[in-house]
């Protein structure tokens, strides 16, 4: 089954690049530009119709954001990943709104967690899973979550710290060890 | 006459204290249901006076705080005009000829008076209560009415003494062996009028937290308590004076009323609810056509 | 036009009708139905028969306006942290919060996210705090009866610190919810 | 610009549904308009919940994460603890003991079993049905008991490592999980006959809350939701994971669209996951149950993508799993149920549905707003 996917892959796209293969998983990496043609060509003609996930991975390093769209094939219970890297800064990617109504939640998160833009979605911009939030989108690699928390929400009481050794030199080896003994006998 | 003020005294303050009580054994019983022990039958004289001890910065009009004491008056005006205990004249209050239509206008009144100052609360969870409430109450005041009359056309009288008072030769002849369809839909529109599921449309809590009362706090909502204990005990003696021979004696008044007031919990504890249009839907056609099939009956 | 002023100051009430008025306050403890956190899925437990909260007169009420007892049942992210604000204003007084879980005294596991709080202390009045993570029934329902403890000796009054430091407080949770837009104070 | 029909002011009623209220699932709220008693336009707003898993996991060790990973979902934490570790081993091939893998699909399947039984219960209590909920609920503490027994916890067991399971079974495990079997299955016909066969139950939930057969491909519906729309979409037969191919079952259908059929399907799962687990008792295996793992403080993942699916009690459950071969993880995004269920789905259900079926229609989703919001 997967055979077939990956055949349709190789006589349109040439140029793509296999990331994963099992008997019911292909994971393919395609050029930006393709990416949408790859996806419409895997639900009409291949049989992936089923959008399961968008996720994003901030390839800083790269400088670009790779998107995955997760397609899934109810008959078969095959799965087929496409991945697609975007330019980091200003990142426009198409959006699926129109061929997947699930698509748009997805998108909304994306945006909000990334700041990345999918043109086409009519919902974005509207609150999904913060509000106001005014800083760096939270899950990109350059936004320091923990340098943030001690910002906003202040630093917490630090914890009572107990050296295990003497804590329980205190209770047992006072009497067993050899200082201990010595201890004992000062006293 | 200062007997009379004092056995009404006396009547309204019993009636409070014997519906809290029958309010914490009926907790108690849906607790056993579940499998619980459930609260002490205690319980809801703690929680009236915690209320009441509560403070209250909730404003939202003159009608908001007219409400449960508009519930009050009509529980209260039920009270007095029925017979407690047949033979004893103490316990007649106000009865008069005639009372059993103030008495139905009266038990719509206390609920109207609720849907105004609820409506005034401007939540929108209580405006949808009193919606389906007040379409609710209209079709189960049908059959309740109905019920009412075909009882008091066969008996030929208007008065609640002379129906109880046609009750006291022996248990074949109370009123719900007597009349076996109208006390049939009577007995059915009991249900909602206690609020009981499946008729618990008003006050659900999953659908519209809670209903009427979702703006009442503190104190309102210990007058609103009070005021469904007394109107619960009124509706139930005012059925048993109906329906089931009133009572002989005190004992026989708590028992009767106490299982009387049972059947609402036990049902309610194994259906869910209707939907407004559902419970209409059932209420028009059930209970209204036994109580017709009565009315018919007596009639001819 | 009721919600602009400053609260009342809370006064010294008679002391026998109080001390009787407190017992019946213990005994009579009316929950805020809100889950806020994952804690609440042991609240549930608690009702059932194994535990069951009803013998000690605790109930749930569906209405913030009819409840004593507001159940922050672990970490709050800051959506949330306005919406508890709101409830809790609205119950009337007096008024207790019993925090489940670690991740309120000091954040927890969560210490360094940057959408829940560290401490919940600084937002709002807790009374009682119970720990675990997630604290178990048993341990929800000694938490109570602290708090019933508490009451009954007359020293749950977290509400009245709130209403008399209420800048401290304002201070705390407008620095996290930065599109304010709610009273001053709602009742 | 024209006044949109459904969000009109003079003709409906604005109203926030949650999310203090208790007929929501959890901490989420739906913002809907409404005419008279119909909803015209329904939002759902999520984010009550999130704390940031997943930028958190990429800031822990991998095996720190297990801890995190269970608290995506509060009421069937095993399943997000499996489906990470099923990606931690597919990234490392690390080997897993037969005798670990039957004991996985054992904790897996109690755990489903206690989901549905609060689920099943739960539906009547939407609709005041308070007895079943309470039922249900006390059924599922005998499950947890088996839990607190084997992992010390009752809800967060994080009981599942790469390569096996923390500890093997107690002495004497297989029969007390057998007589919880036995407890429930002897009260189960009762809760049947209070909930299956009460006309107005019926009366509320059969053609209600309709989910047609064509959207579960168009917005990608899983789990009962979907089988109770005639879909036959379970991995735990399409793509086995653990050792469910050894296992004998049908999966579990309903043709009925409506909340009744979504009920049924529960109530059949049940049935389903307690002859499982008597499989699984009678025929497991004895070995050891967990691999050696290196230096955690030091482990390194080898670098790759990937994505596991594990079958929970509401559904298809992902995780999809970045590693560039350093001490913690790229990224893990969690693909949950409730995500399609409770987002486009409801509010697209929502549209035309009876205001008093709101909370009917979302439990009867079983939407769990953590893993939305993770």
């Amino acid at each position: 089954m997967i055979d077939k996917v990956k055949n349709g892959f190789e006589i349109r796209f040439p140029l793509y690049k296999l990331v994963r293969e099992q008997h019911n998983y292909l994971h393919v990496k395609v050029d930006m530009v393709s990416a949408m043609d790859a996806i419409v060509m895997a639900k009409t003609s291949l049989g992936h119709n089923v959008l399961q996930l968008i996720s994003t991975v901030d390839r800083i390093e790269d400088g670009v954001f790779q998107i995955t769209w997760i397609l899934e094939n109810y008959g078969a219970c095959t799965v087929l990943l496409i991945s697609a890297d975007f330019p980091r800064e200003n990142c426009l990617v198409p959006s699926l709104s129109q061929i997947w109504p699930a698509a748009s939640a997805f998108e909304r998160e994306i945006f909000e967690m990334y700041g990345i833009s999918f043109p086409g979605n009519p919902r974005e911009g509207e609150d999904f899973l913060l509000e106001s939030w005014k800083d760096t989108p939270p899950m990109r690699r350059d936004f320091e979550t923990e340098e943030y928390a001690m910002r906003v929400f202040g630093e917490r009481q630090p914890r009572e710290h107990i050296d295990p050794r003497q804590y329980v030199g205190d209770i047992v080896g006072e009497w067993n060890t050899p200082m201990g003994r010595k201890r004992k006998e000062e006293k | 006459m200062f007997a009379n003020f004092s056995s009404i005294a006396l009547t309204i303050l019993g009636a409070l204290t014997w519906g809290l009580l029958l309010g914490g054994i009926s907790r108690s019983v849906t607790a056993r249901i579940h499998g619980r022990m459930g609260p002490r039958v205690t319980q809801n004289f703690i929680d009236l006076w915690k209320l009441f001890r509560k403070t209250s910065s909730i404003h939202h009009g003159g009608m908001f705080w007219m409400a449960p004491m508009f519930r009050i008056t009509g529980a209260i005006c039920v009270l007095i005009m029925v017979p407690l205990v047949v033979g004893q004249n103490i316990t007649y209050n106000m009865s008069f000829a005639g009372d059993v239509f103030l008495l139905i206008y009266i038990m719509f009144f206390g609920c109207l008076g609720m849907a105004l100052g609820a409506g005034n609360s401007g939540h929108p969870y209580a405006v949808i209560a009193v919606s389906r409430g007040l379409a609710q109450m209209s079709s189960y005041e049908l059959s309740f009415s109905i019920a009412v009359v075909a009882i008091a056309v066969g008996l030929h009288t208007f008065k609640i003494e002379g129906i109880v008072a046609a009750q006291q030769a022996g248990i074949t002849s109370w009123n719900i062996f007597r009349f076996p369809f109208a006390s049939a839909g009577a007995l059915l529109a009991f249900l909602p009028m206690q609020m009981a599921y499946p008729f618990g449309i008003v006050l659900a809590p999953q659908e519209i937290p809670i209903g009427p009362p979702t703006e009442y706090s503190s104190r309102m909502l210990s007058f609103m308590f009070s005021g469904r204990a007394l109107f619960g005990v009124a509706k139930l003696i005012l059925f048993v004076s109906l329906l089931f021979g009133g009572a002989s004696s005190w004992l026989g008044l708590f028992v009767k009323t106490f299982l009387l007031y049972m059947y609402p919990v036990v049902v309610s504890s194994v259906f869910p609810r209707f939907r407004t249009e559902q419970s209409i839907r059932f209420l028009w056609f059930i209970p209204t056509t036994l109580a017709l099939v009565d009315l018919v009956r007596v009639m001819l | 036009m009721y919600c602009n002023q400053p609260p009342e100051k809370p006064g010294n009430k008679k002391e026998l009708l109080e001390k009787i008025t407190n017992m019946a306050r213990a005994n009579s403890l009316w929950v805020t139905a809100y889950g806020t956190g994952c804690g609440s899925i042991e609240l549930r437990p608690l009702g059932t028969s194994r535990f069951d909260m009803e013998r000690f007169g605790i109930a749930m009420r569906p209405t913030p306006r009819q409840a004593d007892v507001l159940i922050i049942s672990g970490y709050l992210a800051t959506k949330t942290l306005k919406r508890v604000i709101r409830v809790y204003e609205q119950i009337q007084d007096p008024k207790y919060i019993i925090a489940l879980g670690s991740c309120t005294i000091n954040g927890g596991m969560y210490f360094d996210s940057y959408n829940t709080l560290n401490v919940l202390d600084k937002y709002l009045p807790v009374d009682v705090y119970v720990m675990g993570c997630m604290p178990r029934p048993e341990a929800i329902i000694d938490g109570f009866s602290l708090l019933m403890q508490k009451i009954k000796d007359g020293r749950a009054h977290g509400w009245k610190h709130y209403k008399e430091n209420l800048d401290y407080y304002r201070e705390n949770q407008k620095k996290i919810i930065t599109d304010w837009d709610l009273p001053d104070y709602n009742w | 610009m024209g006044v949109n029909p459904a969000t009109d002011p003079k003709k409906t009623t604005h109203l926030f549904f949650g999310p203090q209220h208790p007929g929501v699932t959890g901490n989420m709220s739906v913002e809907m308009w409404f005419d008279g008693d119909q909803i015209t336009k329904a939002i759902t707003h999520v984010g009550y919940l999130h704390r940031g898993f997943e930028k958190l996991m990429e800031k822990r060790l991998w095996i720190q994460n297990f801890p995190l990973v269970c608290r995506i979902c509060v009421p069937e934490p095993d399943i997000n603890e499996e489906c990470y570790a099923m990606a931690i081993e597919e990234l490392t091939g690390i080997e897993v003991p037969e005798r670990a893998k039957w004991i996985r699909t054992l904790v897996l399947e109690l755990a489903r079993l206690a989901v549905n039984l609060m689920a099943f219960g739960g539906q009547g209590g939407t609709l005041g049905l308070g007895t079943a909920a309470m039922w249900g609920i006390t059924f599922r503490d005998f499950v947890l008991d088996l839990f607190e027994e084997l992992t010390g916890a009752r809800i967060y067991h994080i009981y599942i490592q790469p390569g096996g399971v923390r500890r093997d079974l107690p002495q004497g495990f297989g029969g007390r999980v057998e007589k919880v079997l036995e407890k429930i299955e002897k009260r189960l016909p009762e809760l049947d006959r209070l909930v299956l066969n009460n006309a107005i139950f019926k009366l509320r939930t059969q053609n209600v809350g309709v989910v047609k057969p064509e959207w579960i491909e168009e917005y990608g519906l899983v789990g009962p939701v979907a089988r109770g729309s005639g879909s036959v979409r379970d991995v735990r037969k399409d793509a086995p994971y653990e050792i469910y191919s050894k296992l004998e079952f049908d999966v579990v259908t309903e043709s009925g669209n409506d909340i009744f059929a979504r009920v049924m399907v529960r109530r059949r799962e049940m049935d389903l996951s307690i002859s499982l687990i008597r499989q699984i008792l009678s025929k497991m295996p004895q070995g050891p149950v967990a691999t050696k793992l290196p230096n955690l403080t030091e482990w390194r993942v080898p670098a790759g993508e990937v994505y596991s699916r594990v079958e929970s009690s509401r559904g298809e459950y992902g995780y999809y799993v970045v590693s560039d071969g350093s001490l913690k993880p790229r990224r893990v995004h969690v693909r949950g149920p409730s995500y399609v269920h409770a987002v486009p789905l409801l509010e697209r259900m929502l549209v035309g549905a009876n205001i008093a079926d709101v909370s009917n229609i979302m439990v009867s989703l079983t939407t769990c707003p953590p893993e939305i919001e993770r």
